[in-house]
């Protein structure tokens, strides 16, 4: 699946767009973020405060909880800020 | 109508456009977002987006507001890239027989689009640049429409 | 700003007239009303008006409503004399820093005028001349700005 | 004091503007409303339903209430409509 990320998130992670294979047991956005996590520095510093960390599937928002089975971009960004 | 663009816009020629050829319109209410300076503090802000998403947000915005309220016409025109203290950010503007439908549907287009369509602004000042924060009040703003009826008024 | 004036107006150039000279806006909204053709039942209106007392009224209300909300400015615009369907009535504008207060000041604007400032509308149809009648949903909605905090919004 | 007719209580007047003396007793809008009603058959006519007629004084909006001592102007009309 391909993961991008904004704003932020981005910047700390020190990456815009990658394609990743997690494995198995990774079923949510959370375990996905946990996963992340442990990929590095970078990515423990962006996703530091994981529960103000908005995501989504598909170009669709989705809660932490859901599932990411099928997904093909899931997207992590800070909360927005347009408008 | 959505348009994702990094051009400016011209409210005149928007309404112009909306109200070209048909006559059945009584209200315009328009709404323009403006990158403002808090006494020089920012020189310059950028708006970073995701595009493909942004799109598909704004309509399905859109598409919400025309389902709630009675519109004749509607159009959102979001910028991105670095603008500038006083250039236009975003655009709102919607057309209905009377003013309550037009009114209220621009207020929800905007308080929709501030929590949902995935736009980041980052200012750049003397001290550097910062990620603007989002702000609980919006979200509060948002919040308010799913506790009103959704029936389209007259 | 108020101007009650025969000629039409044009909202771009008012827009782009508060925003001159300055970046410390961050939201604008505009109603435009409009000349509404009901199924071609109207082939031309005409404004009439009390000369003196329009604009001491506009004055007034604009004063309370600069009272009331936290504007950066405000402009009403409103037409006399005979207009065609789809021709421009009114415009309202309202400047913020926030656009909570540029939204409900130009809705309050608007609930007022309508409720106070002395125009009566005359439509010309294929059925001969008549007044329009007062609806009982305008006083109702002035009457709500009497139910609400005076309060400044930020 | 100079009186002012507009719209439909204009057209049924039959007049726009006219200087009037009422007699002393003729103390608030409504006694005016009154007096004017007894001048003729237009002015009956126009102020038959003398409950829907608002009057300004002085370019004020007024209540039928409202004393007319020291009125340089007042105004006859329907409900307004503009905006």
């Amino acid at each position: 699946m391909r993961l991008l990320y904004f704003a932020w998130v981005k910047e700390k992670a020190g990456i815009a767009a990658e394609e990743v294979a997690p494995p198995d047991g990774v079923a949510t956005v959370a375990e996905l973020i946990d996963w992340l996590k442990g990929r590095g520095p970078e990515f423990a510093h962006a996703f530091a405060r994981a529960e103000v960390i908005r995501a989504a599937i598909d170009q669709r928002h989705v809660r932490h909880d859901a599932p990411i089975a099928g997904a093909r971009e899931i997207a992590f960004f800070p909360p927005v800020t347009g408008g | 109508m959505i348009r994702v663009q990094r051009e400016d816009f011209d409210v005149g020629a928007e309404i112009a456009r909306i109200k070209a050829r048909r006559s059945d319109i009584g209200a315009i209410v328009t709404f323009t977002g403006t990158v403002r300076d808090r006494d020089g503090a920012v020189a310059a802000m950028t708006l970073e987006h995701y595009p493909g998403m942004t799109e598909a947000e704004l309509a399905r915005v859109e598409a919400e507001a025309c389902a709630r309220f009675a519109l004749q016409a509607s159009l959102i025109v979001h910028r991105y890239g670095t603008l500038e203290p006083g250039d236009n950010i975003v655009l709102v503007a919607t057309a209905s027989e009377h003013r309550e439908a037009a009114f209220e549907a621009a207020r929800f287009l905007m308080d929709y689009l501030k929590t949902r369509a995935p736009f980041w602004k980052r200012e750049d000042g003397p001290s550097g640049a910062r990620w603007v924060e989002a702000e609980a009040r919006d979200e509060a703003a948002t919040a308010r429409w799913s506790k009103e009826p959704a029936a389209k008024q007259p």
